[in-house]
């Protein structure tokens, strides 16, 4: 098709505006998308139609009453943007975290990473056209959703850490929960796999559709399960190791098909090894508190910029913030893994057909509000 | 009035008139495909007549129908050529209006 | 005046019977769904939400005909009337029991397919008039697609014509008289490929229907809601029920060509309730295989019709006239 | 000696009447409307019409093909062109001329005028017997024997054109290989 | 990657774009930096210091975050950026700050290694307020092309060569850039 | 061509295996829970919207109206209104108004409560169509029959009444003082007034 492509002003092209309501694109996020009949010729997309404008409000507020913004970014997997500018704010004030906290930090965020994988994963299948595992994986998610309700007290939005710990601790009946529900939902992947991964149709439209080289991400900033399914090796978890994730044994999962199966297969993996740190977790979790005693009411971190990075369910968030002594930030910088994500979505997309390239973009597994923040 | 379907006339005249309305037509439509459409009539009245003198007048009312069929397989594929042709002076010339295509006077 | 009153009736008995499966078939659909998918389904409105489809039609015949600024109006207006209309009239030739057939006729296969193939220029009216480039791509994809498919089905049909000798539905089914092993898709002694081609034609029934998993018409990932993005109230009603009846026509025909119509499965008390019994049983798989699967793309679609369904029936074709001229 | 309304063959004679009806509307809609696709539309009306008529002709099998054929494959594909070509019929309200329009009124006239002439006026035999009832079988029979010719041709026109309009298709959007 | 060829390089190229008449300054900034992480409370006063001048400064992970710390002149940072994408860096986000009181804009890059071993750099470059231009990086690295359009978006920055600086984030008719600290909603 | 029919066989089987999925799922019962008609049990810790703890001994709120929720709300939707009843330690709530359109339920007061005066609720059945129902006064919600009056100790009262007798003493005296220097300056004004119109006058 690239040859065809190539000279444009013979061809019939027209415009397509999609979104910002429409159901693939799971948000308001618009693609201004320039067709040669079901060919993309140029697919741009258009953000902000909710840009909220996070990154002022944490230059106007103190930094503890930033945190009810976190669980508004990427409201899927809001406990590790949670954990993001707890890990920030921790580095900058030098607060230090008991060792229970942060137990309860890596099984509420690995949780929550299978709840977020779980929701795309359904939304994706939806996407090509398959409503049935949608459902399924709601089921599964409930149950999650159902466990962290019972330990944070919100089901979508969390605020739940603080900083120097968590909000509060977590009793036995969440442990004896998780435990079932991960005894629960082992058997169920092979069926998901079954149902969705073996299936013929299913392969036709992901495999070897929407390539995107390892050189691509690099220069596009992608990082997460897109970076991985490239063949790149790299997990914050593992590569910058924070909390107490490296007593965890755990592998990065790495597919170097560069396509749309390989990133899907990436999250499928990735719950597995989530399922893996939380039972270990749950074995080691040591007694003690669960927020550190001395967290001054008024936190004013040493003048200066400070970078914190964690790896959200997306890929890697990362947060800057330049601080003037205050006890508010000067400049707060959300770095949104999806923002860099998408950006590669118009040269990646570009001659594909209509119906791929959104199933490219649904393999991308975008949350707009994140993006726009 | 009710015995019109058993008068050889009677077809012959409703062929008659969609061969004027197709020759009507290819004069008067300004573009490719308006011709084609009128053609298309023209080739129906033929075929109408085929069929009326096929089952009044022929001693082997096969012939007639195999015309037809002919007639039909010629539509057929003439609106496919037809159409291939429109497609490919559209996107040369942005236009499918016989006006616009001087350029293929010579 | 006896003709009369036997086409009188069979009109209000069909009527009455599409009216009735129209309207249900959507409640199993839904009903289907929502157990496959660990729910309910509907369920409020009557007893195990019986009364659904009435309310649905009463929503829908409420609802204000809002035709779009842009589109052809006439046009608009007709297409989902033609769509409906050329789905209603194929009923007249099936053949729900031996003496049970509104109008017999000679060429009743050839009838239904001719007719049917009014649909898809129904569908890409609708399309086209609505002045939306999603129903317009949806439109050209799915006429592109059942011309593709008219091709496997009409040669499997043709197969089916050369054993039987004719084109009559009746007799067709007459001929598969007998225990199930004698209906045509068990038909070794016809030709050893009949249950590939029973398996062929019915992909083509659901493809030519526009059905999921080859609803590229319709696809609402991609074209919001395809050929009826902007139709309400009863215009989108009328597709709807268009695409019921589609489906009813799609099994019926299967089940007439190769499960044996009325005939009984065991060679005893043949009868309507027979075919009924096979069309449900079709039309639940197509319900069924609805909510599994994903939906493919054009080239997927394109690449099942050339490269598997076409040669197989192509071979079908001629291993059968080989079993014709030897046999 | 007209039949009753109300008989078979009076109803027959309705509906013949309608199909008269439907071909004529069809065909002033194909060629009178401005917009083209209308006039697919009033195409395919028409050839409904003439596939009644070839049934009232006593061979339902080509009324069957006329409506395959004609309905579902012809007026999709000038539908299709239609679409390709002019998707959005920006200039619609071009000017026709009124010399062109006039002459093509006297043309259409005249043809029509002629040919119902000769129609009405010549002198047609009955032919004594028939030699065959015209039914499939014996078209069958002839299209594979006498007439076995235009069998052939049509094989060979039909695989002509498809091979035509790929190369059409194919020369139009790609120019340069 | 090689950090110590990369610490070299960005270390010449800073020292490149220093003004010729303060060469003393060059090895200023390190002690400064240690003593920045040492004793928090005399920072405290940095509040007084004089802006950073150019150069580089080897930061402590553990308590900032990030490895290498350079400031470039503005005309530089596309050389920079060429220097980290040979060695195969990611350019993890493109930002900017107001500094109000000297009138000045600071543009940051961060930049990522994601082949293994972990180093992060950041690059930064002030520029005036009045005139906030400086060289896009979106011929090296296409991914900047967004975060350089969002920070144009949201601060006014000009990215000079930027091949679509429209309004991103905002909508198209906003004629304002909320981060400046002068914003007033 | 083997692999043609093998990629055949493949895909019929990968679709069978989905549709005997699908089909055990038909069979299985259904897991939903019919919302109006059964509901669940909210976790202890649910966050609903926030309200006021009773005090089983005083049968009241044990809100001391210091104002730290109020402060410590990103979203500002806490207003805590008092007023100083004679005779009663500390201030009197008389209306602790919560805006729930826009809290972010992100427990900042709750933890800034030294008191342990208010709590998240269990509540999660909030359905209106009017955005005048979400602004709570909290207090009226703890006492739905009416807001009982705050004890009065009859000891501080007096004790109060004499500090505030001594208080209007001394401002009274403080008063007379101000007056009489007002006066004064008011003199000393009007002259240096008078001064100026004359210069101007002159010019």
């Amino acid at each position: 098709m690239s040859t065809l492509l190539g000279q444009s002003q013979l061809q019939e092209t027209f415009e397509l505006n999609i979104g910002p309501q429409h159901p693939a694109t799971h948000g308001v996020l618009r693609l201004k998308v320039t067709m040669d009949g079901e060919y993309i010729v140029k697919a741009e997309p258009v953000l902000g139609y909710i840009h909220r404008m996070h990154e002022k409000m944490g230059e106007n507020r103190t930094w503890n009453k930033f945190w009810p913004n976190l669980g508004r970014l990427d409201y899927l997997s809001a406990i590790a943007y949670n954990h993001g500018y707890a890990g920030l704010v921790e580095r900058a004030a030098g607060i230090e975290v008991p060792e229970r906290a942060e137990y309860i930090r890596v099984i509420t965020v690995e949780l929550n990473r299978i709840q977020s994988h779980l929701l795309w994963f359904g939304a994706f299948v939806l996407d090509l056209g398959g409503f049935t595992p949608l459902m399924y994986a709601f089921d599964e998610r409930e149950q999650i959703l159902d466990l962290l309700e019972s330990v944070t007290g919100s089901r979508l939005t969390y605020c739940y850490f603080r900083f120097g710990g968590v909000y509060n601790d977590i009793d036995d009946d969440f442990i004896t929960g998780t435990r079932a529900f991960i005894k629960r939902f082992r058997p169920q992947i092979p069926m998901y796999h079954d149902l969705v991964t073996g299936n013929v149709i299913l392969m036709e439209r992901l495999v070897d559709i929407g390539h995107v080289s390892s050189e691509m991400c690099r220069k596009y900033g992608a990082t997460g399960p897109v970076l991985r399914g490239s063949g790149v090796n790299f997990d914050i978890r593992k590569n910058e190791p924070y909390s107490v994730y490296p007593e965890f044994d755990f592998d990065v999962p790495v597919y170097t098909e560069c396509d749309s199966m390989a990133r899907y297969m990436v999250r499928m993996k990735e719950m597995e090894q989530s399922l893996r740190i939380i039972e270990q977790a749950l074995d080691k979790i040591p007694d003690g508190p669960y927020i550190a005693e001395k967290v001054p009411k008024m936190i004013k971190p040493v003048k200066g910029d400070y970078h914190f990075a964690v790896e959200a369910a997306r890929g890697t968030f990362s947060m800057r913030t330049v601080s003037d002594g205050t006890n508010q930030s000067y400049r707060m910088r959300l770095r949104s893994p999806t923002y860099s994500n998408l950006s590669l979505f118009e040269e990646a997309s570009r001659g594909m057909l209509l119906a791929d390239a959104l199933a490219f973009m649904g393999s991308l597994d975008l949350v707009i509000p994140e993006m726009d923040r | 009035m009710l015995t019109l379907s058993s008068q050889l006339n009677t077809y012959l005249i409703i062929g008659a008139i969609l061969f004027g309305f197709g020759v009507f037509g290819l004069i008067r439509r300004p573009s490719l495909i308006g011709m084609l459409i009128a053609a298309e009539l023209v080739l129906s009245g033929a075929s109408i007549n085929f069929m009326a003198f096929n089952h009044f007048l022929a001693p082997d009312p096969t012939v007639g129908q195999i015309i037809t069929l002919f007639i039909m397989a010629i539509a057929a594929a003439e609106a496919a050529i037809a159409m291939s042709i429109v497609v490919a002076v559209y996107r040369n010339y942005k236009s499918i209006e016989t006006e616009d295509l001087a350029e293929l006077n010579g | 005046m006896d003709e009369l009153i036997r086409i009188l009736s069979y009109f209000v008995g069909i009527a009455a019977f599409l009216g009735l499966n129209l309207a249900y078939l959507g409640w199993v659909e839904r009903k289907g769904a929502g157990h496959i998918q660990r729910r309910n389904g509907p369920k409020e409105v009557g007893p195990y939400g019986l009364l659904q489809p009435l309310a649905d039609g009463l929503k829908l015949m409420s609802k204000q005909l809002i035709v779009p600024d842009n589109a052809d109006r006439i046009l608009y207006m007709a297409a989902p009337v033609l769509c409906m209309v050329a789905s209603v009239i194929l009923f007249v030739a099936i053949p729900w029991g031996e003496n049970l057939v509104p109008r017999e006729f000679d060429f009743g296969l050839l009838m239904i397919f001719s007719v049917a193939s009014a649909a898809g220029l129904s569908i890409l009216m609708g399309g086209w008039a609505s002045g939306n480039k999603y129903s317009l791509i949806a439109g050209t994809r799915a006429v592109s697609q059942s011309v593709a498919y008219e091709v496997p089905m009409l040669i499997t049909a043709i197969t089916i014509v050369m054993i039987s000798g004719s084109m009559n539905l009746n007799e067709i089914v007459r001929q598969q008289a007998g225990g199930f092993w004698h209906w045509n898709f068990l038909a070794f002694n016809k030709s050893i490929f009949m249950p590939i081609s029973f398996l062929v034609f019915f992909t083509c029934s659901m493809a030519e229907t526009n059905r999921a998993p080859f609803d590229l018409g319709e696809a609402e990932s991609e074209l919001v809601a395809g050929y009826i993005t902007e139709y309400g109230g009863m215009g989108f009603g009328l597709f709807m029920m268009a695409e019921y009846a589609n489906l009813m026509i799609g099994c019926s025909l299967t089940t007439i060509l190769f499960l044996g119509g009325w005939q009984c499965p065991f060679g005893i008390f043949p009868g309507p309730h027979w075919f009924l019994i096979k069309m449900y049983f079709l039309i639940w798989c197509f319900v069924w295989i609805r909510w599994t699967y994903p939906r493919t793309t054009l080239w997927g679609l394109l690449n099942l019709s050339w490269k598997y369904l076409i040669p197989f029936s192509l071979v079908n074709l001629l291993v059968t006239a080989l079993f014709i001229k030897v046999f | 000696m007209s039949p009753s309304l109300f008989s078979p063959e009076g109803l027959a004679g309705v509906i013949f009447l309608i199909l008269i009806g439907v071909t004529l509307t069809g065909a002033v809609i194909a060629t009178c409307t401005k917009r083209l696709i209308r006039s697919v539309t009033g195409l395919a009306i028409c050839f409904v019409g003439v596939a009644g008529l070839y049934y009232f002709l006593n061979s339902p099998f080509v009324a069957m093909m006329e409506l395959l054929i004609y309905v579902g494959a012809v007026c999709v594909t000038i539908a299709f062109a239609i679409m390709l070509a002019e998707p959005n019929e920006a200039r619609v309200a071009r000017k026709i001329s009124p010399l062109s329009g006039s002459l093509a009124t006297i043309c259409g006239g005249a043809m029509a005028y002629a040919l119902g002439y000769a129609a009405v006026n010549g002198q047609w035999m009955a032919p004594a017997i028939k030699i065959n009832d015209g039914s499939v079988k014996e078209m069958g029979m002839s299209l594979l024997t006498t007439y076995s010719m235009v069998f052939e041709v049509v094989s060979i026109v039909l695989l002509l054109a498809i091979i035509g309009a790929l190369v059409l298709a194919k020369a139009g959007r790609d120019k340069q290989c | 990657m090689d950090r110590a060829k990369i610490k070299k390089e960005l270390e010449m190229l800073a020292a490149e774009g220093l003004p010729a008449e303060e060469p003393t300054e060059e090895a200023a900034p390190e002690p400064q930096a240690a003593d920045e992480e040492q004793d928090a409370k005399k920072s405290k006063k940095a509040a007084e210091e004089p802006p950073r001048v150019n150069g580089l400064l080897e930061t402590d992970y553990n308590a900032r975050g990030f490895h290498l710390d350079v400031q470039v002149n503005p005309d530089q940072v596309v050389a920079a950026a060429e220097i980290l994408d040979r060695e195969g860096l990611t350019m993890e986000m493109v930002t900017g700050v107001d500094w109000l009181k000297e009138n000045q804009f600071e543009v940051v890059y961060d930049y990522s290694y994601t082949g293994g071993e972990l180093f992060r750099v950041v690059v930064r470059a002030r520029i005036d307020r009045e005139k906030p231009d400086i060289p896009t990086i979106s011929e090296v690295y296409p991914g900047a092309n967004w975060h350089e359009r969002e920070t144009w978006d949201l601060f006014g920055i000009n990215f000079v060569g930027h091949p679509q600086l429209e309004r991103f984030l905002l909508p198209d008719d906003a004629d304002f850039h909320p981060l400046r600290k002068d914003f007033k909603p | 061509m083997s692999g043609y029919f093998k990629y055949l066989f493949d895909g019929i089987k990968s679709l069978a295996i989905g549709l005997k999925i699908t089909n055990k799922e038909f069979l299985t019962k259904p897991i939903t829970l019919q919302y109006p008609h059964e509901s669940v049990k909210m976790t202890p810790r649910y966050r609903g919207h926030i309200e006021l703890i009773r005090n089983d001994e005083t049968s009241t709120h044990q809100c001391v109206s210091c104002g730290m929720c109020e402060k410590g709300c990103p979203s500002g939707c806490i207003s805590v209104k008092s007023k100083k009843v004679p005779g009663v330690k500390g201030k009197v709530l008389t209306a602790y108004i919560l805006n729930f359109t826009t809290c972010s339920l992100c427990g900042q007061c709750v933890e800034n409560c030294k008191f342990g005066a208010i709590r998240f609720s269990n509540e999660y059945n909030l359905a209106s169509r009017r955005k005048e129902d979400y602004i709570f006064n909290l207090l009226e919600r703890l006492h739905p029959e009416g807001v009982p009056e705050p004890k009065v100790d009859p000891e501080l009262l007096k004790k109060e009444q004499e500090k505030k007798e001594a208080a209007a003493k001394a401002a009274a005296e403080k008063k007379a003082a101000a007056a009489k220097a007002a006066a004064e300056k008011e003199a000393a004004e009007k002259e240096s007034a008078g001064g100026e119109s004359k210069a101007e006058e002159k010019s």
